[in-house]
């Protein structure tokens, strides 16, 4: 178990050595020059030289490479190209704010999608199975911007119930955090919601083709019993993968929520510094998407252990 | 009037009762091992055909006709409503946009079958490579894969748009290419199943070579998984333009695309609503199209459904 | 107890509606033990098309029946129709009457029969891979078994008792294996902690279908016992379903036979397996029979194969693979009682005088035997 | 371009097994620490003399399959030699064994999963011909199909669309297609059924005859063994326990594994005379 | 028109801050903007964001613009010029404190002029590269010296240019600024907005709401829709001027159009390529549908102009006039051009307006018979290394936003214009040097050949669209000056 656990570590390890490679090299290839971005439109030959070489971007890519990866190592990510201001600080920010944002919406979603997808699988054959599952196929169907858009639109500029955008800190005023969260928590979770819920009705629809759900039915649990006690947690397997892919895609995923919503996310910073060219903004925050993801892929191997004894090595 | 069991006299070896195959069909599930397929027309696959080929039709119906010029901008006819003229209205240009919805439907075909083609030809090959070649460059490709995996798709989309300059091709291709790891992680595993079957290996005792293996028995095999996959990824990429070119990073004016119409749309949404509710509907119809064929194929495609058990 | 032809309808009304009474007449009647279960007129299908059908039959308390039948013939639909376990998609019509429990398994509801199942009457599944949650302790599966019908106080006691069952079942070190996960069995382990959680709460009926056929023979043979003794022990009565001729007379008294969605023929072990009348069972016998073999050194066997459900021969489901067919099968054939639990349904039967075609009114085989 | 087929040795038996062992390595629990291995075959000799129908019986694990992949080059033995007809398989790779394919090939058990199901009977009866580049002529097909008593107009029809006797006579027609002069079977009725099982092996055991094939029969079914053949091996935990002819290891196994064993299989004639299942745990045979 | 400045004695005693009216109360107010500065300092990094804040709140000048484009008075109480127009004497507040407590002196107002040359790293810079020498004659009284005469230098000191800092406040420009305006800089949540609070401390008329939060919608709607919620109490400027009728409607708000410097040019390439053929260039101009265009792709507001200046400059003229929608005429050009086979390649950069007005002019120009590629490039990345910087391209759609910008736009051959003509450079300098009344005189006549040789073709002046809650007061109505003057501003 142990060794399993140091094993997928050095996987870990190793897909970040050349994650940050790949990373670095993709932004040594990007055109335009952020130094001419940061000077401005009529900014002579000679000002953006000296500017790149304030940003060290004259130095020989291996050398840059060096020293990036060493910021980061020694959480040092260095400061913006355009901003002048450290970026470390930024990025807890704005991750702070996605991981919230994010964190919420995917709860939202497993909360509504695995009791539907279930409910859906067991009646699979019955009307109201047929009819949860057209209504997830809808949802599916909208994109989540649009399911912004349609919920501003209704309850913020019609009704006036919520905020139609913007984000406060929890800390300096909790209520209006909360009104705030819920438009885009709402557009964010429902959409994913009813992705889950098609992996969760076909995980349960399954397990429940498995034959030790026969078994314990022999035993005298009911369906419902069974389903719960036996089937769901051989079902979580998958959606466990799938919450996974869609943890580590929303991180940036959320960038078009983000942007109906305004809120100042991680993938707004992206896509800001990928205009202004703050490259290496842009260069530490897909690193840190990179890192978000193979933790979270590194968290659902470790989840599976917990998950299915049978992947526990020794055990044999 | 009896009903003897016909026996076909075997030819060489003498006398090997064999049962006269059943007119229709042959044999059924007759040995423990007997497994029978019913195709059986599901509600999935008719709807998702239905909406699919809607969409088909629209984008094959406007290379030859649309009622209007599409990109045709008119001062004079803006912000109609819709008429015997102008069946869905007129945008802010005074383009009708019931032609823009037609033309909007090559996009969107065109968005699915640049990304998924990117995806499939990489990522089959890839899966059935990674499946059949043992040892550390499987191992390799594999872990390369998982590597593509943490660059989400809008991720690759943003950056591509950055270097190549935002167009519907360049932002397909890299959700095509952040799609490729789905595709070459599914087909690998299918791969791994297909190689762990009896027929493999009687094909390699018939003295196939590993390349006709591939080819002649993995392939056909795992596309199935490939269809159904296919068909859920193309309703992703129609997503994924739609969202980019709200971000700005997809389909350039004045091209016809959904996504685009919808972003245009948006402050018109209080005095115009229509502007937004057509191509949304487009873009889900289209969606849901795609999904729900998905659904379709994967059970039809599914053993485990029409197997008895 | 009586296998009951299907066209004998008044007697199956009778003995249908009330068990207990029926139960309690023959017990006084002369000392025989009293019927476990009373199937009657039981046909499983889909919409339109049976895929078994009039199934009649009883059990006695401690009597181990076979239930032999090529593939496909329907044995497990029985099987899980008892149960009240049918794919979905499959109904059952009929009635199925256990003893101790007061209204008929088929049609009950979910709730009703979740009472039933595992306390009166347990199931053993064929495939020991995939019969346990591969991610619950086998000790706690088995325990669950008894906490569902509450046959144990708590669940200490329960996990105490599931650990004895396990002993019972000849399980190594069973409080270490009661830990073990499924994976970490062999197939034949595996197999017997089904067995130990089917026998938990002393059914009074257990259904094995097909228990053996996925393992080894030396692990069959261990298996076997277990069964026959875990039954013989509790004085249950026991189904017992399996394509292996052999099998089932070494585990079984009696042996029903199946062909075609139908029970074809039944009678003792010693009587079918000695004397078959339908021609199927015949077929059978000589196509297991290695031994047997003409002056070419070839076996002998039943021309044809099995029709899809669905597609057998209307009249006498057998009649296209039957030798002795003639157009007097295109009629159901009656059933022939030849003794109170014996009897087949063929025109031709074998070892009768007539070859022709006339059902032989009374078997003289019979007393032969006796 | 094909490599020359290495000449065929008149005397040599068809096939001649020297010490062989084969070791499956168990995937790796870490990057640090290698697998442990399984012993699948540790040392396994025996000669099969041409003509001669030779049965292999054993149980689950014991290492039958993995012999017979080894035997049909599909595998290469960790240590040891395998000749066949003289020529020694060992450190061949696929290519230089194609002069394998045309002398020996391969029923395997299960009649679903050893036919591909998306390919006509037609193409999985040519495919070693094509393979092997012999030409596959569609009459060399419906004369195979014949051969093994299905019709010629199956050839159009798909594997799902036969019952499991059938698909093992499709596989059957397969292995005969190249004309081998071997025919090495793997559990090929395990999965049937009884009354199927006696048509399939009638069947094979009329071509064995006929076609004068060297037949090796793999099998956990000591009385199917019986048979079909007239020498036999008894594999235990990759080992040989015991050779001879089968009746005598039938009728008076030497080994105490082979005792369990025949007495462990339950057959009528025992059962009818009161053996139970109790009797089947002892060992003894009786 | 152009009056401050020009006698030299322009008083001015209070302090500068137009408005001011009311109270120091303790509202807040809520303006919403599109584009957020990266960083505060305007010295180092460019764009619109940082002075449209700073300037005139936070940072003042020694003069500044007022709502008519008239140089006023700011830091300066009043300034002469000498006769050779090269000497500008300028009498400074005394009062006048830096929010990190330091007073405002001569020496401050030398140090800051001098800054600009050796410090500064934006190009604007090179509007003090005609400063000789600064000379603090007392702690209240400054004199700059030009190396030759020049109108633009004055007018440039009331852009960001001329915001005087603190001798000991320019440590850390890019995060805390130190001015002597009515606000400083309160907390700045980036991506979201910055809070400017009310300087106490102020030394001329305080404002009325004690913080005012500019708060950042990358989305025009959302901007909108942050109003129609409450969420802001002004939009800056409308993005989206179809949106507008939502909030005409509506008594709840107050729309105000004004104007802009904003000139939304269709730009050619005159240097090569088919744009370089003057035929083509005029063909192009004649071709536009200027009133059908602006109705279309910006709601009919904004206002058609026929070369570089915008209706608030003093030598404005309409000379929309000299080449009117003519198709025939178009299409005639272009035949004699012989260019009439080349696909002129649009390349826009991704903005709203040019987005809008790319898909028009493409239609537009179709429709006389040419052949358009309409391509859009990443702004401000992939736009300024393409097109601006390597001029790749024959025709761009930009929104030319500096103020009086003709000069920077046509006068330097190597601006992505590309534009080369000698009489064009030659009235440029006489107006720079000459009297003001020379000054409009000759840059009409600038404006006139620049249109007349087709060197851009002007679409529209961007209008300055503010919408607010009704009470709101004091609000700009022309967006001329850079800054987003807030100092004015209050509410009922
Ligand atoms: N869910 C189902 N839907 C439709 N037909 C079914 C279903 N399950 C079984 N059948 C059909 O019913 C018939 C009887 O099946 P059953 O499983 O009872 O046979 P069996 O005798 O148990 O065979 P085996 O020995 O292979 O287990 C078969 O022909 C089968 O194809
Ligand atoms: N690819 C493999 N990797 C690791 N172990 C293997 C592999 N193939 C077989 N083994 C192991 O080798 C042993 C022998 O396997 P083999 O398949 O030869 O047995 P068998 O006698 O044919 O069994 P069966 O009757 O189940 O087919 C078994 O313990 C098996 O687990
Ligand atoms: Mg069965
Ligand atoms: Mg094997
Ligand atoms: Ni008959």
């Amino acid at each position: 178990m142990l060794l399993r656990l140091l094993n997928r570590l050095g996987i870990l390890v190793a897909s970040l050595v050349v994650s940050s490679v790949v990373v670095f090299a993709f932004m040594a290839v990007l055109p335009g020059d952020p130094a001419r971005v940061a000077l401005g439109v009529n900014a002579s030959d000679a000002a953006v030289a000296q500017l790149r070489t304030d940003f060290g971007l004259d130095r020989p890519l291996p050398v840059q490479y060096v020293s990036w990866v060493t910021g980061l190592v020694t959480f040092d990510p260095g400061t913006s190209y355009v901003s002048g201001i450290a970026i470390a600080p930024q990025l807890v920010d704005r991750l702070q704010v996605t991981l919230i944002l994010v964190g919420v919406a995917m709860l939202l979603a497993l909360v509504v999608a695995v009791p539907m997808g279930t409910v859906m699988a067991v009646r699979h054959r019955k009307l109201s199975g047929l009819a949860l599952s057209a209504v997830a196929q809808l949802g599916v169907a909208v994109p989540g911007f649009l399911a912004g858009i349609l919920l501003i639109t209704v309850f913020a500029v019609t009704l006036g119930w919520l905020p139609a955008n913007g984000w406060t800190p929890p800390a300096q005023d909790p209520v209006m955090f909360v009104k705030q969260l819920i438009l885009p928590v709402l557009s964010l979770g429902l959409v994913q919601a009813a992705v889950l819920t098609r992996y969760v009705r076909s995980a349960v629809l399954d397990v429940l083709r498995e034959d030790y759900l026969r078994t314990a039915r022999s035993k005298g649990l009911t369906p419902g019993r069974a389903l719960v006690r036996h089937g769901l947690r051989n079902a979580a397997v998958p959606v466990v993968t799938v919450l996974g892919l869609q943890l580590a895609t929303l991180l940036i995923g959320a960038v078009v929520v983000e942007r109906v919503f305004v809120i100042p996310g991680l993938g707004s910073l992206l896509l800001d510094s990928v205009s202004q060219r703050d490259l290496i903004v842009v260069q530490d925050v897909v690193m840190l998407l990179v890192v978000a993801v193979l933790v979270v892929n590194f968290v659902v191997d470790l989840l599976y252990l917990v998950i299915d004894p049978r992947l526990r090595a020794g055990a044999r | 009037m009896t009903d003897l069991p016909t026996t076909t006299p075997a030819p060489s070896s003498g006398q090997v009762p064999t049962p006269t195959p059943p007119a229709v069909d042959a044999g059924g599930p007759g040995a423990r091992a007997g497994r029978r397929r019913r195709r059986r027309t599901n509600g999935s696959l008719v709807v998702g055909g239905v909406l699919v080929g809607l969409v088909v039709a629209l984008a094959l119906v406007s290379f030859v006709w649309t009622p209007h010029d599409p990109t045709l901008v008119n001062a004079a006819t803006r912000l109609q409503g819709p008429s015997g003229d102008y069946w869905f209205g007129t945008d802010k240009f005074g383009r009708d946009v019931f032609s823009q919805i037609m033309v909007g439907a090559r996009t969107t075909l065109f968005v699915g079958f640049v990304a998924v083609g990117v995806a499939a030809l990489v990522g089959v090959p890839l899966g059935i490579v990674a499946g059949m070649v043992r040892g550390w460059f499987g191992e390799l490709l594999m872990r390369g894969n998982d590597l593509l995996l943490a660059f989400p798709a809008l991720l690759l989309a943003i950056m591509f748009a950055a270097v190549y300059g935002a167009s519907t091709l360049v932002a397909m291709i890299a959700i095509g290419i952040a799609t490729i790891p789905n595709f070459a992680r599914l087909i690998r595993s299918g791969t791994l199943q297909v190689l762990n079957t009896e027929y493999v290996l009687a094909a390699r005792a018939a003295g196939r070579g590993p390349f006709a293996i591939g080819l002649r028995h993995v392939l056909p095999n795992v596309s199935s998984l490939v269809t159904v996959q296919a068909s859920v990824s193309f309703a992703i990429a129609v997503i994924a333009e739609a969202a980019l070119s709200f971000l700005g990073f997809g389909t350039p004016p004045p091209t016809p695309s959904w996504g685009r119409m919808l972003q245009e749309s948006q402050e018109l949404l209080f005095s115009a609503p229509r502007l937004a509710i057509f191509p949304g509907v487009a873009i889900a119809v289209a969606v849901l199209g795609f999904n729900l064929l998905g659904d379709g194929l994967r059970d039809r495609f599914d053993p485990r459904l029409d197997d008895r058990r | 107890m009586t296998t009951r032809p299907t066209p004998d309808t008044t007697v199956t009304d009778t003995r249908g509606t009330d068990v207990r009474e029926t139960e309690v007449r023959e017990a006084e009647a002369g000392g025989r033990e009293p019927d476990v279960l009373v199937v009657d007129g039981l046909t499983v299908g889909t919409h339109g098309q049976p895929l078994v059908q009039d199934v009649g039959f009883s059990v006695r308390r401690g009597e181990r029946v076979g239930l032999i039948g090529e593939s496909g013939s329907g044995k497990s639909l029985t099987a899980l129709a008892l149960m009240g376990l049918l794919p979905e998609g499959l109904t059952a019509t009929g009635s199925v009457r256990v003893a101790g429990v007061d209204h008929d398994l088929v049609g009950a509801n979910e709730r009703s029969m979740s009472r039933v199942r595992g306390r009166d009457i347990a199931m053993v599944f064929q495939e020991p891979m995939t019969a346990l949650n591969p991610t619950m302790r086998v000790g706690d599966q088995v325990a669950e078994a008894m906490l569902v019908h509450r046959t144990r106080p708590d669940r200490k006691a329960a996990e105490a008792a599931a650990v004895e069952l396990l002993d019972q079942v000849g399980l190594p070190d069973p409080p270490a294996t009661a830990k073990a996960y499924p994976h970490q069995l062999s197939g034949g382990q595996r197999q017997r902690v089904v067995l130990a959680l089917a026998l938990a709460n002393d059914p009074a009926l257990l259904v094995c279908d097909e228990p053996t056929t996925a393992l080894d023979v030396t692990v069959q043979a261990f298996v076997l016992d277990l069964i026959v003794r875990g039954v013989v022990d509790r004085r249950s009565a026991m189904v017992f379903i399996t394509h292996d001729l052999a099998v089932v007379a070494t585990v079984c008294e009696r042996v029903m036979v199946m062909y075609g969605g139908r029970i074809v023929e039944t009678g003792t072990v010693q009587e079918v397996f000695t004397r078959p009348r339908h021609r199927y069972t015949q077929g059978l016998l000589g196509a297991s029979d290695l031994t047997v073999v003409d002056d070419r050194g070839r076996l002998a066997t039943i021309a044809g194969s099995v029709p899809a459900a669905g597609t057998f021969p209307a009249g006498c489901v057998f009649r296209n693979r039957c030798t002795h067919a003639t157009s007097a099968c295109e009629q159901r054939p009656p059933w022939t009682a030849t003794g109170p639990d014996s009897g087949y349904a063929c025109f031709h039967p074998a070892g009768s005088t007539d070859a022709a075609g006339h059902p032989a009114s009374a078997p003289d085989g019979e007393q032969e035997r006796a | 371009m094909t490599t020359q087929a290495p000449p065929v040795h008149p005397d040599a038996p068809a096939l001649s097994v020297r010490d062989v062992t084969r070791d499956y390595r168990r995937p790796r629990p870490s990057l640090l620490r290698a697998g442990e291995p399984v012993r699948a075959l540790r040392g396994v000799s025996f000669d099969v003399a041409p003509g001669e129908r030779f049965g292999i019986v054993g149980e689950s694990g014991c290492g039958k399959s993995t012999l017979l992949r080894i035997i049909s080059g599909l595998d290469q033995p960790t240590t040891g030699s395998v000749h066949v007809e003289g020529t020694d398989l060992t450190g061949r790779n696929d290519r230089q064994l194609r002069f394998l394919r045309s002398r020996l090939q391969l029923v395997f058990q299960d009649p679903m999963s050893s036919l591909d199901p998306r390919m006509t009977v037609r193409d999985i009866v040519a495919e070693p011909l094509v393979a092997q580049g012999l030409g596959p002529s569609r009459d060399r097909v419906v004369e195979l199909l014949e051969a093994v008593g299905l019709r010629a107009d199956a050839a159009d029809r798909y594997p799902h669309q036969f019952s499991g006797g059938q698909r093992q006579r499709i596989s059957i027609a397969r292995a005969l297609a190249p004309r081998p002069r071997i025919l090495v079977a793997d559990e090929p009725v395990s999965a049937l059924d009884v009354s199927v099982r006696a048509q399939v092996l009638n069947l094979m055991t009329d071509l064995v005859d006929e076609l004068d094939l060297t037949l090796v029969f793999v099998s956990h079914d000591l009385s199917v063994v019986r048979h079909v053949c007239d020498r036999v091996a008894v594999m235990h935990r990759g080992e040989i326990v015991e050779t001879g002819p089968v009746d005598s290891v039938y009728d008076d196994p030497q080994h105490p594994y082979t005792r369990t064993l025949i007495a462990a299989v339950p057959t009528l004639s025992k059962a009818l005379a009161g053996a139970t299942a109790a009797d089947l745990t002892r060992g003894e045979a009786s | 028109a152009c009056s401050a400045g020009s006698g030299g004695t322009s008083g001015g005693n209070g302090g500068p801050g137009s408005g001011g009216t009311g109270d120091a109360g303790d509202g807040a107010l809520s303006i919403g903007l599109v584009a957020e500065p990266a960083n505060l300092d305007f010295t180092k990094t460019d764009g619109a964001a940082i002075p449209q804040v700073l300037l005139y709140n936070v940072y003042q000048g020694l003069v500044q613009l007022d709502q008519n484009g008239d140089i006023k008075p700011g830091l300066a109480t009043k300034w002469t010029v000498s006769d050779d127009r090269k000497t500008y004497t300028f009498d400074l507040a005394s009062d006048a404190k830096f929010t990190n407590g330091a007073p405002f002196t001569a020496d401050d107002a030398k140090f800051s002029i001098d800054r600009v040359k050796s410090a500064w790293t934006v190009s604007l810079k090179s509007a003090m590269n005609v400063v000789a020498s600064t000379t603090v004659v007392s702690p209240t009284q400054l004199k700059v010296v030009l190396s030759k005469p020049s109108n633009d230098w004055l007018y440039r000191m009331t852009t960001r240019v001329g915001a005087m800092f603190s001798r000991t406040g320019v440590d850390d420009l890019a995060a805390k600024p130190v001015g002597t305006g009515p606000y400083s800089v309160g907390t700045w949540t980036r991506g979201d907005s910055i809070q400017l609070v009310r300087n106490d401390a102020y030394w001329g008329t305080k404002p009325a709401y004690k913080t005012v939060t500019f708060k950042y919608f990358k989305d025009p709607t959302a901007l909108n829709n942050a109003l129609l919620t409450g969420t802001i109490n002004v939009i800056g400027t409308v993005q989206t001027p179809e949106s507008l009728g939502q909030f005409e409607n509506n008594d709840k708000y107050q729309v105000i159009e004004g104007t802009t410097n904003g000139e939304v040019v269709l730009s050619f390439n005159n240097g090569s390529g088919p744009m370089k053929n003057e035929k083509m260039r005029q063909a192009v101009r004649y071709a536009i549908d200027h009133k059908a265009l602006v109705d279309t792709c910006w709601a009919g507001r904004g206002t058609l102009i026929g070369s570089m200046s915008v209706p608030t400059d003093p030598w404005y003229e309409d000379l929309t006039g000299l080449y009117p929608y003519d198709v025939a005429k178009a299409k005639a050009l272009l035949q004699e051009s012989g260019e009439a086979g080349q696909t002129l390649r649009l390349r826009i950069p991704t903005l709203p307006y040019a987005t809008a007005c790319g898909t028009v002019v493409k239609s537009q120009l179709e429709q006389a018979g040419f052949k358009v590629a309409l391509d859009q490039l990443e702004f401000p990345a992939a736009w300024l290394t393409t097109v601006f910087k390597n001029a790749d391209y024959d025709m761009s759609i930009v929104a030319h936003v500096e103020p009086r910008d003709m000069g920077a736009v046509f006068g330097d051959p190597t601006y992505y214009t590309r534009y080369t003509n000698p009489e064009f450079s030659a009235l440029l300098a006489k107006a720079d040097a000459g009297t003001e009344q020379e000054q409009v005189t000759d840059m009409k006549a600038a404006a006139k050949l620049l249109s007349e040789t087709a060197a851009a073709d002007w679409l529209f002046v961007l209008p300055n669209i503010i919408v607010a809650d009704k009470g709101v007061t004091g609000l700009p109505k022309n967006a001329i000056s850079e800054s987003f003057d807030v100092t004015g501003l209050s509410g009922s």
